[in-house]
């Protein structure tokens, strides 16, 4: 099983996620997005972690999904409190950066 | 074309179909179903390569935990279909298009990367639990240890962030000239 | 003893941070007559040859903590030592909002002039020469006048760029040396001295413009009128007396040796622009109506007379530098404390509104007068001596067109006399009546007043001990 | 004795200090006293050196090292010689004597104290000036002495037109002053010395490695400084203004001392002047010019001071003729003699401004004779003195330099005989306009006019006395053969090849000049006995009016620079410089708003950008560099 085919799909699921983020106006789907390219480049350290042999890379993948964690559960509680704030989830209510 | 190969493909097409899923379906309820679907996907691609504890850990943690919490908070938002914002067709479009020429360089730009890069099939035994489990003890201890404080941090954050506002009223937003 | 005069202020300043109340003023006055015995034993010893101190710093930059007083580190340490308590005892009388992180900053920015002027490695100087300049910026927006914002703004901006370019160049020249000390002065000044004329040429202006900039020359002056009228007096005499100096200081020390080829390149140039700056900001000071603009650009004046003799390159002219130098810092301070003694009784800086001050204040005419022949050179004044000799350096510098820098130069003293007589006409003479109800100079103010015009006068009469602290610097500066 | 010199300048100062510490705590009367007592000191002490100086003593005393720097070496040092001792005679002797007519002059002005405390700051100053042993120490007393002058020409400083007086003399002597720096440089920087015995030396030797224009430049700029302290043209402004001062300082200052002050210059550096021709040419010339044009505004004063510093321009302009020809004993000799009759003049001035209350209009005066009879008679002595009726000092030195620019330069010489005319004429003129006819002034003025009291007359006398006999040190040749002032003198300067004239020719030019004295003394008292004071026109209006001078000067220099201070500060500092700072700022600032527009605040927008950038860098990367 050549690398590529795992490089390419990687790929594929990081510039879905990427498209994800550009389309959608939803936070929180933007967030899932986030999460998917999140997958994606797990799963090529695993591919990698395959080939060359090494566990360090899927402990790297381990770390990653702990920072994950961690990110949604900060994530959703700012997006919960942005929410109870303005009642909408839509990212293009939060132009608040310009001023 | 043996097993294995069957179900690489397999698995494949699931994962980026649900992925394209995620991205398009209107209904966020769906996105996250859809998901993870992805997730377990890629969670049997992580079997296919051996890396047993990380497919158990990625179902547990992400399709479980996580993806249950992105559920609880759509559901308690009370988001569906109708209220679900759109962007413009355009906008839309280019996202289309930028992340298709991004795929394509980043695809150009690998096309020739080292080729003769193959995956044994034979079974290996780092993803063990046994084998990582030194790994990260060993090596990595610090790391493993100082992701406990982040955890903590985290955990405080969320609940600070989170928190009701009525708990402490803000001053700020009431004129002060007016008391 | 080279870091307790820069400690001594330093951890005074710090500390009046934490006093609440009028003590920090105690604490200050005690701090710097402290470092005036200091400074005044440091200039003593240096009779003896250079005192030195040397730890290590941070060796991976290639820095140490070196400090060396010459005579002439020891005679501007010694001025630092002498303004600072006549600043303090000066405005002792007079109540500053939050006198703790007044005094505090004060004394920080001692400490930074002092570190400068010992420093003997290129990162510990730049470091001083920030320590000194953030304390001043701080006491200009928080104490200064009305358009104290934006006027320190700017003088923060320009005075920033400028030191900025001096440590791209500073830097460029470490890395020439790699090692341990590669900043050390004498890495540095090999450094500098080993590079094409080309390099020089273009080495001088990134570093020069920051002195340029402090001292200021001309066109480099304008940040310095607006702060001056700006800022609290006791910053004005610091900004003016001390800092200044710095640039001054700065040029003999860290550009003149270093770049010799660029400076050979550029002498005329330098010189032109100061001779400018001479006349140019005499012609000013003419027009002026408010006392602090007035002296602003005399000070200006003087200071291009000083650049143009650093950089006339004889002899005469470096040992005049290192005098004027001090004296100028001592005119200049005596000049400011009537300036704001003035401001203090009558409210008001405008010349227009001024008048009758010999008749109501006759001890502070009596200063003003001392001060400004003083500033004009009067011979039997500390100012003569420096001025003769920079007149001289000047004359006899390597130039082709000495001759004619010098007549221009002398051009300005005489717009000096008119435009310091103008000044002396119409504050102290005169008949104006709502100049008649003042005090005149309290106890406090007279010692201060004392203590410079003594010196004025000394340093006029019997200028040998100043001379001889400085002498042989000039001849090891010019190669 | 000549190891004592430094105790001359040291009474004056200790004068100064106590006078001038202590001016508010100590009473008038002892103020006067100390002051006058200070200059008395040093005249007992300068007339001890003047005698041993007489025997052929010539020393330097050296105090301390003032300014030493490499090759630098200038001492405090002072040097006595017969020039200097000369000079010292004069300055304490007329000093004390003016001193003394102070007490009473001053006695009821407040600041009296402080009067005499810069009068012997102005003592002491010139005392440095002349007993200098080199250059840099008479340019210490040079300066002094401009300052000294400044506060006592302002000394009234609650007027406006006083203070400016003032400040026009420090300012045009400052002028000359630069002239005098830029001298003393050159010679530092050709000779590598100030004191006068090594500069002179090495003129003397000839071995200098310096060419005849170089002497000529430093002569010439010397020179100029000499026209700032001596009121030469085009420096003389200050001084006619300067009679803003109280009546004796005028007598002392810009009588007696202070403005000979150039004159003593050249004729110490005599030396470089022989040397340099085309230097003495100028001061020939410009002494001339002054002589003259002085002398025509004198004839059209009304002012009695005015008049008297216009003659004071034009006596100077004499003395530089006279050291124009090389003829340096003989400016030094009218020096002397100037001194007596016209600090006599002005202190007699002084004695008739004080009768009258203030008034120094001659318009207002007329008969003054009939009151004051001491002040009449010592004027009019002062006046035979200052015409040059035979007889009197002034005859004698004027003679001396007429004789000497009838053998250097006829031209010069019929211009100082005409210049010798008007003298005779104004003063006459003043003289009778004062003193003879009908008192023109107040009844109230005529009921006050009184005989000043002795503290006044009595130095009126001895000057009177000085005024008379004081030529008898230099007769001409003709009738003695032994010139005691020039004898005196020959150790430190003499005269720059003699000319020696045929007795008949010398006893020709005695007769012109006493002819004309004599008939336009007369004139000038005919002409005056029944004044009348119409309008002038014409040319008598522009004399009147000092040729314009003064506002030809504000139009051409103090104007022009005030206009020209004012473009610069308006637009050169505000918009130029400041401006290209200040714009550098705004342009920034400016920028930074525009590009601000970037930031939409959509984070959309700004995800957008990050995967375009992205893009871009992966594309760059890999496509170009990798």
């Amino acid at each position: 099983m050549p690398i590529q085919y795992y490089i390419f799909l990687s790929i594929a699921l990081f510039c879905i996620g990427i498209m994800g983020t550009l389309m959608r106006r939803n936070a929180i789907i933007i967030f899932m997005c986030i999460e998917l390219m999140l997958n994606a480049v797990n799963l090529l350290l695993v591919a990698f972690s395959k080939m060359f042999n090494d566990p360090s890379s899927q402990i790297f993948v381990f770390f990653i999904m702990v920072v994950a964690a961690a990110e949604v559960a900060v994530g959703l509680a700012i997006i919960v409190m942005m929410y109870r704030k303005v009642h909408s989830v839509d990212i293009n209510i939060l132009n608040r950066l310009k001023h | 074309m043996d097993l294995f190969e069957i179900l690489f493909w397999l698995l494949t097409i699931m994962a980026i179909s649900c992925a394209l899923g995620v991205v398009l379906s209107r209904n966020p309820v769906n996105s996250v179903l859809f998901l993870i679907a992805t997730f377990f996907s890629i969670s049997g691609h992580y079997i296919l390569m051996n890396a047993q504890f990380l497919a158990i850990v990625n179902i547990i943690v992400y399709a479980g935990a996580i993806m249950v919490l992105f559920l609880f908070v759509i559901m308690l938002m009370n988001l569906n279909a109708d209220v679900e914002p759109q962007k413009s067709r355009l906008v839309q479009f280019a996202g289309i298009i930028s992340g298709g020429i991004l795929f394509l360089v980043i695809l150009a730009a690998l096309r020739d990367a080292r080729t003769h890069g193959t995956l044994e099939r034979e079974a290996t035994d780092i993803g063990l639990i046994k084998n990582l489990g030194k790994t990260l003890f060993q090596n990595y201890v610090l790391p493993f240890e100082i992701s406990s404080v982040l955890f903590l941090s985290a955990m405080i954050g969320a609940i600070v962030i989170g928190k009701k506002e009525s708990v402490h009223p803000v001053v700020s937003e009431r004129n002060p000239h007016q008391n | 003893m080279l870091t307790l005069l820069i400690f001594v202020p330093l951890i005074a300043g710090i500390f009046s941070f934490l006093v609440k109340g009028n003590g920090a003023k105690g604490l200050a006055l005690a701090s710097s007559l402290a470092t005036l015995a200091l400074s005044a034993y440091v200039a003593f010893e240096t009779g003896n040859g250079p005192l030195g101190f040397s730890m290590p710093w941070i060796p991976q930059l290639g820095t140490q903590f070196s400090l060396q007083a010459d005579g002439m580190s020891a005679m501007l340490c010694l001025l630092t030592g002498i303004v600072m308590p006549v600043v303090i005892i000066a405005n002792w009388n007079k109540e500053v909002e939050r006198p703790w992180s007044f005094y505090g900053l004060m004394l920080l920015s001692q400490a930074g002039i002092t570190g400068v002027f010992l420093a003997y490695d290129a990162l510990l100087f730049y470091f001083f020469w920030e320590l000194a300049l953030i304390p001043v910026y701080f006491l200009c927006s928080r104490w200064g006048g009305e358009r104290r914002i934006a006027v320190t703004f700017k003088f923060f901006v320009y005075t920033f760029l400028g030191s900025l370019m001096m440590l791209a160049g500073l830097i460029y020249l470490a890395t020439l040396t790699p090692g341990a000390d590669s900043y050390s002065w004498a890495n540095i000044t090999r450094a500098g001295a080993s590079l094409s004329p080309e390099n020089q040429s273009w080495l001088f202006w990134l570093i020069f413009i920051a002195f340029a900039i402090k001292m200021p020359i001309f066109p480099f002056h304008t940040w310095q009128p607006d702060t001056y009228e700006q800022s609290p007096t006791p910053v004005t005499i610091i900004l003016s007396a001390l800092m200044v100096k710095m640039g001054m200081f700065a040029v003999v020390r860290w550009l003149l040796p270093v770049v010799p080829s660029g400076v050979a390149f550029w002498t005329d140039t330098v010189i032109v622009l100061s001779v400018i700056g001479i006349v140019y900001a005499s012609l000013l000071a003419i027009v002026q109506t408010d006392l602090k603009r007035l002296v602003a650009y005399s000070s200006i004046a003087h200071m291009g007379l000083m650049c143009a003799a650093a950089f006339a390159h004889s002899e005469v002219g470096m040992h005049g530098l290192m005098v004027q130098m001090f004296n100028h810092g001592i005119n200049i301070t005596g000049m400011w404390l009537i300036v704001s003694m003035v401001e203090n009784r009558w409210g008001t800086r405008d010349m227009s509104k001024l008048g009758g001050m010999a008749t109501s204040a006759p001890q502070m005419s009596i200063a003003l007068l001392i001060i400004a022949f003083a500033n004009i050179a009067l011979p039997l004044t500390n100012g003569f001596i420096g001025e003769f000799m920079l007149f001289n350096g000047i004359f006899q510098g390597a130039s082709a067109f000495s001759m004619t820098y010098m007549v221009v130069a002398g051009v300005g003293i005489i717009l000096g006399a008119v435009y310091t007589l103008n000044m002396v006409q119409k504050t102290a003479f005169g008949n104006t009546v709502p100049m008649q109800v003042a005090k005149d100079m309290t106890l406090n103010e007279s010692v201060a007043m004392a203590l410079i015009v003594v010196l004025v006068i000394f340093l006029g009469v019997y200028p040998k001990p100043l001379l001889e602290l400085t002498s042989g610097i000039s001849g090891a500066i010019l190669p | 004795m000549t190891d004592l010199v430094y105790l001359i300048p040291l009474f004056p100062l200790i004068g100064f200090l106590i006078n001038g510490l202590g001016w508010r705590t100590i009473p008038k009367s002892i103020g006067g006293i100390i002051g006058s007592l200070a200059v008395l000191a040093s005249f007992a002490v300068s007339l001890g050196i003047f005698f041993e100086v007489r025997s052929g003593v010539s020393k330097t005393v050296t105090l301390f090292d003032f300014i030493e720097t490499g090759s630098l070496h200038i001492p405090l040092a002072f040097q006595v010689d017969s020039l200097s001792a000369l000079f010292l005679l004069i300055i304490t002797g007329i000093g004390f004597l003016i001193h003394v007519y102070s007490t009473s002059y001053m006695h009821d002005d407040e600041g009296m104290v402080k009067y005499f405390a810069y009068l012997n700051l102005f003592v002491f100053s010139m005392l440095l000036l002349v007993l200098g042993a080199n250059y840099l120490v008479m340019f210490i007393g040079w300066e002094g002495v401009g300052l000294c002058s400044y506060l006592l020409i302002g000394f009234w400083f609650k007027n406006r037109d006083y203070t400016n007086a003032a400040k026009k003399a420090f300012v045009m002597n400052r002028i000359g002053d630069l002239g005098f720096l830029v001298g003393m440089l050159l010679i530092l920087y050709h000779f590598g010395t100030l004191t006068y015995s090594d500069f002179f030396g090495q003129l003397q030797n000839g071995n200098a490695p310096v060419s005849n224009s170089t002497y000529n430049w430093i002569a010439i700029c010397l020179f100029i400084g000499a026209m700032g302290k001596s009121a030469q043209i085009p420096l003389y402004t200050w001084l006619p203004d300067a009679m803003a001062g109280p009546t004796p300082v005028s007598a002392l200052i810009h009588a007696a001392t202070m403005v000979t002050a150039g004159i003593y210059m050249i004729a110490r550096s005599n030396a470089l002047y022989n040397l340099a021709p085309a230097a003495l040419h100028l001061v020939a010339w410009i002494g001339c010019a002054t002589a003259l044009l002085a002398a025509t505004i004198a004839i059209k004063q009304y002012d009695i001071k005015k008049v008297l510093a216009y003659s004071t321009v034009s006596q100077l302009g004499f003395m530089f003729m006279a050291l124009g020809m090389g003829a340096y004993t003989t400016a030094v000799f009218h020096v002397m003699t100037h001194a007596f009759f016209k600090a006599l003049l002005f202190l007699g001035s002084g004695s008739v401004i004080h009768a009258m209350g203030g008034e120094q209009d001659i318009r207002k005066m007329g008969g003054l004779g009939k009151h004051m009879k001491i002040t009449q008679i010592t004027f009019l002595i002062g006046c035979l003195a200052i015409a040059g009726i035979p007889g009197f000092s002034g005859f004698f030195s004027k003679d001396e330099i007429l004789g000497s620019t009838f053998a250097g330069n006829k031209a010069i010489y019929v211009l100082g005989l005409i210049g010798a005319m008007m003298t005779a004429f104004y003063m006459f003129r003043l003289y009778t306009l004062t003193f003879t006819g009908t008192f023109r002034g107040t009844h109230e003025q005529e009921h006050h006019l009184h005989e000043s009291p002795a503290a006044i007359t009595i130095p009126l006398i001895i000057l009177a006395i000085l005024s008379v006999v004081g030529g008898y040190v230099g007769l001409p040749a003709v009738i003695s053969e032994h010139h005691m002032l020039g004898s005196f003198l020959s150790s430190s300067v003499t005269n720059l090849g003699l000319h020696e004239m045929e007795h008949s020719t010398e006893w020709m030019l005695l007769g012109i000049s006493t002819v004309v004295a004599i008939v336009f003394s007369i004139a000038g008292f005919a002409a005056n006995r029944k004044p009348s004071f119409a309008p002038n026109t014409g040319l008598s209006k522009v004399l009147e009016n000092k040729w314009y001078v003064d506002e030809l000067y504000d139009s051409i220099i103090v104007r022009p620079i005030t206009a020209f201070s004012n473009i610069l500060d308006r637009f050169v500092e505000k918009m130029a410089i400041d401006g290209l700072v200040n714009g550098i700022g705004k342009t920034v600032r400016w920028g930074g708003d525009r590009t601000r527009l970037l930031q939409t605040g959509q984070v959309g927008f700004y995800i957008f950008m990050m995967v375009i950038g992205m893009t871009v860098l992966f594309a760059i990367s890999f496509f170009w560099i990798g």
